[in-house]
């Protein structure tokens, strides 16, 4: 065959340098967060402490965990309004096998995480088979999880203090000697692990088709159905997994805590440049996203700044973040 | 806990950090201006900060994470949830900095003092008062503030156990939950009322939710409902003028902000105190609304 | 020549990151001409009108409108500038109804503000009657098919009464009598003040609509040609830089081949009725037939897209049934769409992505692990067997040319190993030299035994392709030809054929006169050698 | 001229049949409300008395005011979660300008109006021009309305009682004799105002492309992005009007009131059959939506429902209503 003056050539070298572009993108998105950073450690001295560091990773590992979740769903063009009230159903569910029925940790700790996979199985199944919308399907299980959480636990928080190890999960320090909590290191571990499921397999590959064209994935022969109720119910193993983490941290399951995390958790996703429309979106954004709501809160509250400010300042912070972000892919698009 | 040293006393102006329960309410608005007052007239200076709602307990906890950062000479500490602030307790113990817990106790041995009211008797009180307007018997309708918190819980169980011992004649209702927006408050009462045509009597356990009440009652036009609510504002002070709510519990909410930062200067210079300081409630109503004893524990 | 040209282009040129599309492009166009432009798959056509047009904005180069420098600053104002232009990628608003696209803008209000939407539905449907467009102005584009989106989009442009009218492709969803009834609508046009730059990868059409062909290739200016003294084998020669020869009839024709795929009664809500057809192993079996004559309805029911009423779908001898495009890939029937942008590809994802996505839980994962090495070596195997022009497979498929992005379609079903694959307007805005080796592909596969059902609306190509011929008209199965029967004529005849019509039947044929004889028109040159 | 056997037959009486079939379908919407209410009515004799259907109509002013002006919002696919605080923020504007200032009510009630314009006026300038994502717009303005509204209030209540004709705006009586509260008659007229302008005018024409295809509305020569602004502008209206409305019920402007409200409001609009992809969406359909949500709320009430079974049973009746509208459209659809 001739005519190859159409295969473009050096495409390994161009290849190459567009990778390093895209690495540098996200080197610089994690740059606004950077300078927040650097702006609150020279701001105030208490700030750029290893406790107080250490204490704003911590504030982070309930929203990020939440975040990490959704991040699937979103980018499959999902939303999930349920994690917030679904993980408040799980920490109390986590109180009746642990604390009531003295199941012990090994297996009831992965039993509420699993519990978090049902709800997720539930959204799934009413978007994938039911054709409820999610913002719909998700805001009747955040509604239902609600009303749950509080029959299950008569509306009075479920105290862990008969399982002292139970608390150990989220502010044990794995690491002797170093007073780094736990559930950082599972945090982080779990942004690890969502990062590989993904990029490298074929759960991450088919949740950017879904969200990318629906339709075209179905009719390339794959099973759109099906893997929207696995994305849900994978994503919904991330609401278990937050409820234990904060539920191990307060040593108890409160039924009335988590309404609200949806959307702070939703934020942190689409902060860390996830596309609602679905299509696009990174873990790594996310854990970005949900580091820069938490190191304002932080920052602001170790300032001093008045409390009435603090929400407009950080509103102002989150456009301009998200503003010189947009500035800075466009040059790079150019 | 990396938390220095105090250090405080050196002639620098005191610092104290209080994380209330709540920040928005004019309750904590409240407490927040008595604290300040005191603090502008002890030289101390103060950073006042609470969770959106009573539920949210974890930002509390991450709010006293931070306060603690900041190495403050005092905290005061209103806790959601006093077992889950246990280790921050003792954190605060480690770094030798003194707690004052206000409006309820920290089961911990941490605080020097507890500056707080009995929120169950106070409520009860609004039982009694509401059981004598009645005249003993009827039905009986609450809007509480909140399902889970502490002063939700204790306003409502407060309330329900005076009425199952001393008023047998009284039927109550299931309570609802307003989640302290006067806009539901109001609507539930109206709903109330709707389900309950011979409703003698209904209570409202704080400022929104008694405001709601008088709202509700005043726009489905009902007569002859006795209503007490708790706490006070301006609207619920014109309601109890107008006579469309019977009347309320107050507790002192900036007396209780003053004594916070008066036991917190105290503790930072050492000086002993009582382990526990009852700030008390109080029951107004037409008659003693203008007593300038009561005049001084409103806030509007 | 010395009148001054209608549209001057003069050294233009335009970049993407990582691709030059435009290198100091020359052109004009004369007033009261047709001017074609032609070039391969990515040549830079689309982007020559779009910045004529005020979509993109040029590198370097100036434009002149009736000898003045012309400054498009956008969409809007190439329109008061009096450019109208049809895009390759349609531009329409799917949930407003055709006559609200068209008239998008420019609405008639009173006092501004309100819409007048009678006046509006009667000024659409005078449009659409002058046009003689089969549209209803009152249906939402959403719900149209291909074709008719082109049509919407045709009258869109033809509503500007623009002096300039840039047309992209606008053919490449269109059945031959459409087409014909295109080019009356061009010749209407064309007055002494207009001009119209036309793009087809049709070459015989280009031949019956414009005056002079300017060809371009790999972003740089090649030759203008007037039509009438030059034969399209040198225009296609220019394009992609040397002949095509290309044996003309089906290969492998055959007989007596076994039945792998045997559809029978086949009816649906809408459209389908009693279709009944086998699919032998090894064949290609061509699908032909007027606009909406059900022939993707057929394709979608089969592989579960849409539902069926009654009718059964037989493989190998038993008898299956398929709920959804998933099943049907499990008995490795695929589905190419003839809606590439809607149906056909992740615009918003990579080449990569795009080509090896059917494929990917069967042939490129393992443990649920994505098999990354193997997937862009076979991605880029594509690219270059299938000569996709784009700067890597880590590409935004939006940003590939239409045709590349057909045949990245077209990619990904060559990777899934498919025994059974229905291509529906498989080769539609693909030029062609790449048209020829898509050819060669498909006897490949006829040739290793998988059975091939092509549905296209450029009868040439069916003929050329086909081992036998499928004609549809109106939902019905209307004949089915061997490859020695099929023939423009016959075909036309079969497709043209009514409901409860015996041919032959003198009254009822007269209405379909016209409509049979353009088509001849149109494709005799290159079909009457051949046949 | 050729081609003539493609025309579709019979073009007029398909017209007319999906029109009626059309008809029939808000028709048959809304008979999901009506289920409900039967339901209801039959369930309990306290629901369906003319004071408590009149004060569910009263409930639903304010969530179906600021859903109203949502909907346009989310026709262009956009979102706009800043209308709770946002309001909140105009009600303590309107006491500012009433009660501190002494503007007069025929002055200060459209100046708090136009406040919410102006609010609606940023958001849109933030997304149309700034290209700030709609979430991450609304999302900063929700918290810098929230920190605002307490900063300007000073945290506290603002009373309107030096103007007692403030109240009547809310719950006076139009009609005389008859308890039947002006906000319901404003919020017919609003919803009607906002119909006629979504359907009849270039605005709302130009509302449903922008949603529909934004690239292609911008390619047809119309400023997409003077659209957006004024869209979001105009919807800003709805949160002014909310927030007169609110206050004049309240006889206060509360500062901290409001949050969650952007929720409700959402979800009346989703409920309704509005996509949030953009697009597709009526006002009709949002007031469905806004009804069937506080019909749920009084009806659970009036039946003493305990409450923590209420969100249970109103997360379900939620998914049940919009499953069978589903099944319903795709009947309708064949
Ligand atoms: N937005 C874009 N970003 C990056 N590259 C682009 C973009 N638009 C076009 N290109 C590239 O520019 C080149 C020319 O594309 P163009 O669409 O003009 O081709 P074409 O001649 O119209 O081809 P076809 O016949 O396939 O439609 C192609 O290589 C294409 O990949
Ligand atoms: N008159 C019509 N009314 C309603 N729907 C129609 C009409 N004509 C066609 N359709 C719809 O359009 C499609 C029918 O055209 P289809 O694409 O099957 O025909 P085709 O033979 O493939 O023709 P082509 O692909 O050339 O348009 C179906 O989706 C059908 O529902
Ligand atoms: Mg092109
Ligand atoms: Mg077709």
């Amino acid at each position: 065959m001739t005519a190859s003056g159409v295969v473009t050539e050096k495409p390994i070298s161009r290849d190459l340098a567009s990778t390093i572009r895209g690495r540098l993108q996200q080197f610089l998105a994690f740059g606004g967060l950077i300078v927040i950073f650097v702006f609150f450690s020279l701001a105030s001295p208490d700030f750029l402490t290893f406790s107080n560091v250490t204490s704003m990773l911590f504030s982070t590992v309930v929203i990020g965990t939440l975040a990490i979740g959704t991040t699937f769903v979103i980018i499959t063009a999902g939303i999930d309004l349920s994690i917030g009230t679904g993980m408040s159903l799980c920490a109390v569910m986590a109180g009746v096998f642990i604390v009531h029925w003295h199941i012990p940790l090994p297996i009831g700790v992965p039993l509420a995480i699993l519990f978090g996979g049902v709800i997720g199985l539930i959204n799934g199944f009413n978007v994938a088979i039911l054709k409820i919308p999610p913002f719909i399907a998700t805001l009747a299980m955040m509604l239902a999880a609600q009303g749950l959480a509080l029959v299950i636990s008569h509306s009075a928080p479920i105290y862990f203090d008969t399982v002292p190890a139970y608390a150990a999960i989220s502010t044990g320090n794995l690491i002797p000697g170093v007073k780094f909590p736990n559930a950082v290191i599972v945090l982080a571990a779990v942004a690890i692990i969502a990062a590989i499921i993904l990029n490298k397999t074929v759960l991450g590959r088919y949740t950017y088709s879904i969200g990318s064209n629906a339709e075209a994935t179905a009719l390339s022969g794959i099973n759109v159905r099906k893997w929207q109720i696995i994305i849900y119910a994978f994503a919904g193993l991330f609401i278990g997994l937050a409820s234990v983490l904060i539920s191990a941290r307060l040593g108890s399951a409160q039924p009335a805590l988590g309404q609200g995390y949806e959307l702070q958790a939703i934020a942190a996703v689409v902060i860390g440049g996830t596309s609602l429309f679905g299509g696009k979106g990174s873990i790594l954004g996310t854990v970005i996203g949900a580091l820069i709501i938490s190191l304002l809160n932080n920052g602001l509250q170790i300032m001093s700044v008045p409390q009435e400010w603090q929400n407009v300042v950080l509103g102002a912070v989150i456009l301009a973040a998200v503003y010189t972000d947009n500035i800075r892919r466009r040059k790079a698009a150019m | 806990g990396g938390s220095g040293s105090t250090g405080a006393s050196g002639g620098k102006t005191p610092y104290i950090a209080i994380v209330s329960k709540g920040f928005s309410q004019q309750f904590w608005q409240a407490v927040k201006s008595g604290a300040e007052s005191e603090a502008k007239k002890e030289g101390a200076r103060i950073t006042f900060e609470g969770p959106p709602t009573e539920s949210d307990v974890e930002k509390q906890i991450t709010m006293l994470t931070n306060a603690l950062a900041k190495r403050p000479d005092a905290i005061g500490f209103a806790a959601l949830d006093s077992r889950a602030a246990a280790p921050l307790m003792q954190q605060a113990k480690s770094a030798n900095i003194p707690v004052i817990a206000f409006d309820s106790g920290v089961d911990s041995t941490v605080p020097v003092t507890t500056a707080a009211t009995d929120n169950k008797a106070a409520a009860a009180e609004d039982a009694k008062h509401l059981s004598q307007l009645v005249g003993g018997k009827g039905v009986v309708g609450m809007v509480i503030h909140d399902q889970t918190s502490q002063t939700g819980t204790q306003r409502r169980d407060g309330f329900i156990d005076w009425m199952k011992t001393n008023a047998p004649g009284i039927t109550l209702l299931p309570p609802q939950y307003s989640s302290s927006d006067l806009n539901k408050a109001a609507d539930i009462t109206k709903s109330i009322i709707a389900a309950n045509q011979d409703l003698a009597g209904i209570y409202g356990s704080n400022e929104a939710s008694a405001e709601g009440v008088a709202k509700g009652i005043q726009e489905s036009g009902k007569k002859g409902v006795k209503a007490v609510g708790f706490d006070s504002g301006k609207a619920q002070i014109d309601a109890i003028k107008s006579g469309t709510l019977a009347g309320a519990i107050t507790q002192n909410p900036i007396a209780i902000g003053q004594q916070v930062v008066v036991a917190a200067m105290k503790a930072i210079k050492g000086v002993q105190q009582p382990k526990f300081i009852n700030t008390g409630y109080y029951w107004y109503d037409s008659t003693n609304i203008n007593d300038p004893k009561i005049q001084a524990v409103l806030y509007q | 020549m010395t009148m001054t040209p209608l549209l001057q282009v003069q050294g233009v040129t335009k970049s993407f990151p990582g691709v030059k599309a435009l290198s100091n492009v020359h052109l004009d166009l004369r007033p009261g001409e047709v001017l074609a432009l032609a070039g391969e798959n990515g040549a830079g056509k689309s982007t020559l009108m779009k910045l004529l047009s005020g979509i993109y904005t040029a590198d370097e180069g100036e434009f002149y409108l009736n000898g003045e420098k012309l400054e498009v600053a956008s969409p809007k104002h190439a329109q008061e500038l009096g450019i109208a232009i049809i895009h390759q990628d349609f531009n329409l608003i799917p949930d407003l109804t055709v006559a609200q696209n068209i008239f998008v803008g420019r609405e008639p209000r009173w006092a501004h503000t309100f819409l007048n939407e009678r006046a509006l539905n009667v000024k659409a449907q005078e449009l659409i009657e002058r046009l003689q467009l089969p549209l209803d102005p009152k249906q939402n584009v959403g719900a149209l098919t291909v074709a008719k989106q082109q049509m919407v989009e045709i009258a869109k442009a033809l509503s500007y009464e623009a002096e300039v009218l840039i047309m992209d492709e606008p053919t490449a969803a269109l059945n031959d009598a459409e087409v014909a009834t295109l080019h009356e609508l061009i010749r209407r046009f064309i007055r002494p003040n207009t001009g119209v730059i036309y793009i087809s990868h049709r070459m015989n059409e280009l031949k019956v609509i414009s005056d002079r062909v300017t060809v371009i290739r790999d972003g740089q200016y090649v030759d203008t040609l007037d039509v009438q003294t030059t034969s399209m084998k040198e225009v296609i020669a220019l394009m992609v830089g040397r002949s095509i020869t290309s044996d003309a009839t089906p290969v492998g024709v055959r007989d007596d081949r076994e039945v792998l795929l045997s559809v029978s009664g086949l009816n649906t809500k809408d459209r389908l009725k009693d279709v009944s057809f086998d699919l032998r192993k090894g064949e290609i079996l061509g699908f032909a037939g007027l606009m909406g004559a059900g022939r993707t309805e057929v394709a979608r029911a089969i592989v579960g897209a849409d539902g069926i009423e009654s009718g059964t779908i037989t493989l190998r001898g038993k008898q299956i049934s398929i709920r959804n495009p998933a099943e049907a890939a499990k008995h490795r029937i695929g589905y190419l769409s003839e809606d590439r942008k809607r149906y056909g590809l992740l615009l918003e994802q990579d080449v990569g992505a795009n080509i090896v996505l059917s494929a990917v839980s069967e042939l490129y994962a393992a443990w649920g692990f994505l098999k990354s090495k193997s997937m862009r070596a076979t991605a880029a195997r594509y690219v270059k067997t299938l000569r996709i022009k784009t700067p890597s497979i880590n590409q935004m498929t939006k940003n590939l040319s239409g045709g590349n992005q057909q045949k990245v379609v077209i990619a990904k079903w060559l990777v899934k190993d498919c025994d059974i694959l229905i291509f529906d307007e498989p080769t539609r805005g693909i030029d062609v030299g790449a048209k020829e080796e898509i050819y060669v592909l498909l006897n490949e596969l006829a040739a290793q035994g998988k059975s091939i059902i092509m549905i296209s609306s450029e009868l040439p190509e069916v003929l050329r392709m086909s081992h036998r011929v499928v004609v549809m008209t109106e939902g019905r199965v209307a004949g089915i030809l061997t490859a020695d029967e099929a023939t423009q004529e016959s075909v036309m005849h079969y497709a043209t054929l009514r409901d409860d019509e015996r041919p032959g039947d003198p009254a009822e044929r007269d209405s379909f006169e016209t409509e049979q004889a353009s088509p001849t028109d149109v494709n005799s040159d290159q079909t009457a050698g051949k046949r």
